[in-house]
């Protein structure tokens, strides 16, 4: 249990810091690249991910960096991508909004809203034709399934019982729009269940509960061939693209995001460890050695030379 | 009578001075009636117009557009507005197999007055799909009206006739542009659609430049200038129908034409000005016409790269440097137009 | 009673006939535009159109010859437009697969599957704003639920509370691909009604039950804002586009046909007069003026000029 | 070694034997497997492949084609099939925003092998949404390989390459080409993307034409060397990446253009090869190039509208008149292509 809890903690704070790094340094003006924070709502990724195996793929959106971090640990190339370096997988030209790293079978991203979900139901048909028992994670915002692509996918996963994981990272918001002027109707979950698709939906802030539905749906998913959709509910603690808190906007309130900070997922995973007996000071090394790794990455990336001009036509086709 | 106004305020007081005059005008769109009010373009209209005339949507993008052509086909004048040009790929079929032929296929008895905004260009690293243009998309199916302002001054006077044409308009703003000001007159009166316009007068050699690349040529005319070399700088402002009328008479004047179209060359603007200008100026050309534009490349990330994508003043005096058999100038001393000196990301 | 199935009868009969008529001529080869004929659906667009006001808008589809014969009551303006000449309403510019007629609230109709069905949430919330009680129809085929825009449009007139009728005219068929070959639910109406949305469904041919069923609807509509899905069954006697039966393509037996011809639409509402009372003179003397309608249409048609050329660039812009 | 075969049949044999040669290929689309087969371009292949390679789908173009694009990535190769190109609209969004750029956002390591078949052309009054060719929309976005084949020869050696090459791309064909039949090769050589071919040699005047408008130009090239007059017919077959030395050493050699783009001019194809080659002939032409295309609205439905609509080997033959100074020909006694006399619709 504190085994698996540390490792939770520590791809958390990982993607914390790393993105805490991002505000301290952003005025620099040295990362060109919008970025859009997943601050608060980490458990989502890593609960979703903690479920896949490493050979499962994923996609993502604009709001990847948990993604990224969490399939790849590899802070090196993320700030060396973010600072447009050609150190990195993408040599620059993907920046924050574009991060994928098939390797690790994170395959891709957008920034237009909803379209990675199809790419999922793709690599999901491949590891049906191969029969070999991969799961392709979507993990996409409330926003997406505003989107009629997601309705078409939804409905042809169903269909073709592709092994596909629907993943709602719900933040209430789509840039300062919530829900409510959104949508047509009470529960996403009432409706997708009426497809022949399993539902699960939670508001945990813990990531192990994350996981354990996640592995729940995957298995359901293997056992009667029908996908799942799964509608998680977090908190977006920062402004929409930027750095910056924005609860003078009007749009959403302190008072909620204080709601939320107190079930902040990192901070309850790390009282759960103290609380069942992990020292502290085993905690605070995780941390120092994050810590490290990302000043050591941040070093490293500006230190990393820029692509070369000529790198700007290579690569469009194979 | 004018005074100094951005071209945002420019943007916004079209719309209120029309959302004034015609109770049939709404603007919608994503984002719309937020707190930053599409880069502050549509500030004020919800408090004055009330919801019922300004307000967001879903994301949806193909079902939204249907709606405004419905809307528009019923007597409204939707304006429906895009935070990036790139969006509207997902209403591609409502734009071109819908909003573009409804009049024609109802023999004329259906009217479209409808306008599309949307902002295309550059922020801050926006990459392969928050920097497309695609004004040669839209005009190259027929039954689109097709409009890119580059003076504050054209943004309320070509977005006053937008919204007054019973037609479709798609209607491109590039984002440098939002904080550019200048004189905009304080009337009522639009500006006409396909008016080409000469915003410099030179003998020498004629930039035809859409949208940002206007800027640009004008940095370049003003540089040359100093050389003795007069750029003439042509800005045709409505894509589609094109005027070519005073484009033709210029090059054929100046002999020389560099075509700067604010996109990739490569099937778009830019090679229709360019097929058209060497075929009506036959004979009158002292060289070929030349085209500036975006690498044939999706548009990369990071900035090293992406100020290698697109073309700038620089380019288009090395051009006509070239085309006149001058040697390069020294601009070293020169200071250009930059995100580092002007803008400030990150949108 | 007897008024009104006169009335149904007289309608569905209108465009039976006519589309008889463009089998019977079809091969004559003058008639230059493809047609997707109605035969056998006739009972959902006249039901829904005659619960529907005269200033209600409707739009429908490339297979909306029934629609505009109901709507317009103008056989000689159909056959014009159906020959490509002069003198129809589009002038021969839309031909069998873009009918309408504005000045009778049918807006219009699209060969691309559908998209027209956000121009009802347009020309609904016209109507809102004006305050005018009308209601805007989109009539669509079962194929139509595919597409994500229909999602979209779903939810956004469910959000909004639009004054929408959706129609689903469900022949069971996408050119040739049966329901269960492209859903991934077992019922639309069991999702639909999870939306802020009235469903009703019916397997009715009796044009006078969808009628009721339709008013139905408009009714609790106005009452509570919301809008309404309505799921009309029925089956297409011929091929997709053309005239003729197409039984031996094997996608479909002769014996559902079968099936569904003793529930013919038109046939079932001409029993019902004669049974009710109707003489038989009243029911054969409808048919022979609309016998006489359509000749006289046909006949003017082909005597009409063909647009001249100079018409080719007209309209584009107003 | 060679035999006689349709346009579709070749089409047809080349997906079978790339079907046979590699398991990762695999087809599917709305009414591929029915009984009309795309208009049997497709037969055979489920009854040989089952329907794991190849199947139906529901009416979802964004969502499937987004599914192909996952699926390339994955290592499967597959070619997404459409009835008509204008449905495609429904799928900018992922062929603009996705497909075109995948690769080169990842750093060139992700491989995006899919083929895009869609059928472009005419029927039995196809009207305006049926009747689109959108090449030059595709070909003017960067990552997008675009290829049109005229010949059944090439429409077999092509799809072979397509289908083998690792990058998307968009394969084009007419609907009149399905019954035009040639000599195709037994083997299973692809014929290389990206290479210019002569159809027809000629010294007086070049006609640079696509997909159909090469029938038209070779009718019209068959009818003025009857006069005298030499026309050579050059048939780019990919429009992008475009290999445009033969064009240019062709035009370059007769002094005179004529473009025929199978599609509306306005910031089309035409206009890039237009643009293209008086630029990269300057000084050597005798002429400036004409582009003929289809007229500046949408496709009309009625017959003598859409006769009017299309350009054909008439339009050619005139503006090639026109061009070398010659008088009008009688074309009277001459048969040309029409629907009357070889295509019966409805289809
Ligand atoms: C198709 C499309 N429309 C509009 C936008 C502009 N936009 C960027 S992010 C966003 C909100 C998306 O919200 P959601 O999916 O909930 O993701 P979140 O940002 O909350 O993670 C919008 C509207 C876009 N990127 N793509
Ligand atoms: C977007 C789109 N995709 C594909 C097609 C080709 N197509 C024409 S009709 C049709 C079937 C539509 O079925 P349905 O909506 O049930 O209407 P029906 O023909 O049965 O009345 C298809 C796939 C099209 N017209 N539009
Ligand atoms: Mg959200
Ligand atoms: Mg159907």
């Amino acid at each position: 249990m504190s085994d698996r809890d540390l490792a939770l903690y520590r791809k958390m704070q990982l993607i914390r810091r790393a993105e805490e790094k991002i505000q301290e340094r952003y005025s620099e003006n040295e990362m060109k690249t919008p970025v859009h924070l997943c601050i608060g709502q980490e458990a989502v990724v890593v609960g979703v991910l903690d479920a896949l195996s490493p050979e499962d793929q994923v996609l993502g959106t604009y709001r990847s960096h948990g993604i990224y971090l969490a399939r790849t640990n590899d802070p090196r190339s993320f700030f060396a991508e973010i600072y447009g370096r050609s150190s990195a997988h993408a040599r620059g030209r993907a920046g924050s909004m574009h991060l994928a790293s098939p390797a690790h079978g994170f395959l891709g991203t957008s920034a237009v809203v909803g379209t990675t979900i199809p790419l999922a139901l793709g690599a999901a048909f491949a590891n049906q034709r191969r029969k070999n028992g991969r799961t392709a994670a979507a993990i996409f915002g409330d926003g997406a399934i505003d989107e009629g692509v997601f309705w078409e996918s939804l409905n042809y996963a169903c269909l073709a019982r592709l092994p596909v994981l629907f993943v709602c990272e719900d933040n209430g918001l789509a840039i300062h729009s919530p829900a409510e002027e959104r949508h047509g109707y009470d529960s996403i979950e009432a409706i997708v269940e009426r497809f022949r698709c399993h539902v699960a939906r939670s508001d945990s802030t813990d990531p192990a509960v994350l996981s354990d539905l996640t592995r729940e749906a995957i298995s359901k998913q293997r056992e009667t061939g029908q996908p799942a959709f799964l509608h998680f509910r977090c908190y977006r603690y920062v402004e929409h693209v930027g750095i910056a808190e924005d609860f003078d906007a009007g749009y959403r309130t302190r008072a909620s995001f204080e709601e939320w900070k107190k079930r902040d997922p990192i901070q309850l995973v790390r009282r759960r460890l103290l609380e069942g007996g992990v020292e502290r000071k085993t905690v605070d090394q995780i941390d120092q050695e994050i810590e490290r790794e990302l000043e050591s990455a941040i070093a490293l990336a500006k230190k990393a030379p820029f692509p070369p001009a000529s790198d700007l036509e290579k690569d469009v086709f194979a | 009578m004018t005074r100094t106004l951005s071209f945002r305020d420019a943007l916004n007081e079209a719309i209120v001075q029309e959302m004034d005059r015609d109770p049939n005008v709404f603007v919608f769109g994503l984002d719309v009636p937020d707190h930053k009010r599409i880069f502050g373009s549509t500030k004020g209209l919800v408090e004055r117009f009330g919801k019922e005339r300004c307000f967001g949507t879903p994301l949806s993008e193909e079902a939204m557009t249907g709606m405004a052509l419905g809307a528009a086909i019923s007597g409204l004048r939707p304006i429906h507005v895009h935070i990036r040009v790139d969006f509207l790929l997902l209403a591609m079929n409502q734009l071109l197999n819908m909003v573009s032929n409804f009049r024609y296929l109802s023999g004329g008895t259906l009217e479209v007055p409808l306008v599309i905004r949307a902002i295309i260009g550059r922020g801050w690293g926006q990459g392969a799909q928050h920097s497309k243009s695609l004004q040669s998309v839209f005009a190259h199916v027929p039954g689109l009206k097709v409009v890119m302002p580059t003076t504050p001054n054209d943004a309320k006077g070509l977005l006053i006739s937008a919204i007054r044409d019973d037609n479709p308009v798609v209607f491109l703003e590039h984002r440098w542009l939002y904080d550019v000001s200048g004189e905009v007159t304080c009337g009522e009166d639009g500006i006409p659609l396909s008016k080409t316009n000469v915003l410099r007068r030179g003998k020498d050699a004629t930039v035809v430049a859409t949208s940002w690349m206007n800027v640009e040529a004008l940095k370049a005319a003003e540089i040359l200038s100093r050389e003795g070399v007069e750029v003439e700088v042509v800005d045709p402002r409505t894509i589609a129908p094109l005027d070519d009328g005073p484009i033709i008479e210029s090059c054929a004047r100046t002999g020389h034409c560099v075509v700067a179209d604010y996109d990739w060359s490569f099937c778009g603007f830019g090679a229709e000005l360019a097929a058209r200008i060497m075929e009506k100026c036959w004979g009158k050309l002292r060289s070929p016409v030349s085209r500036v534009g975006f690498a044939h490349v999706p548009c990369p990330t990071t900035r090293c790269l992406e100020s290698e994508f697109y073309p700038n003043a620089v380019t288009i005096i090395r051009v006509i440097e070239k085309k006149l058999g001058l040697k390069e100038m020294d601009l070293s001393g020169e200071s250009f137009y930059t995100w580092e000196s002007r803008f400030r990301g990150p949108f």
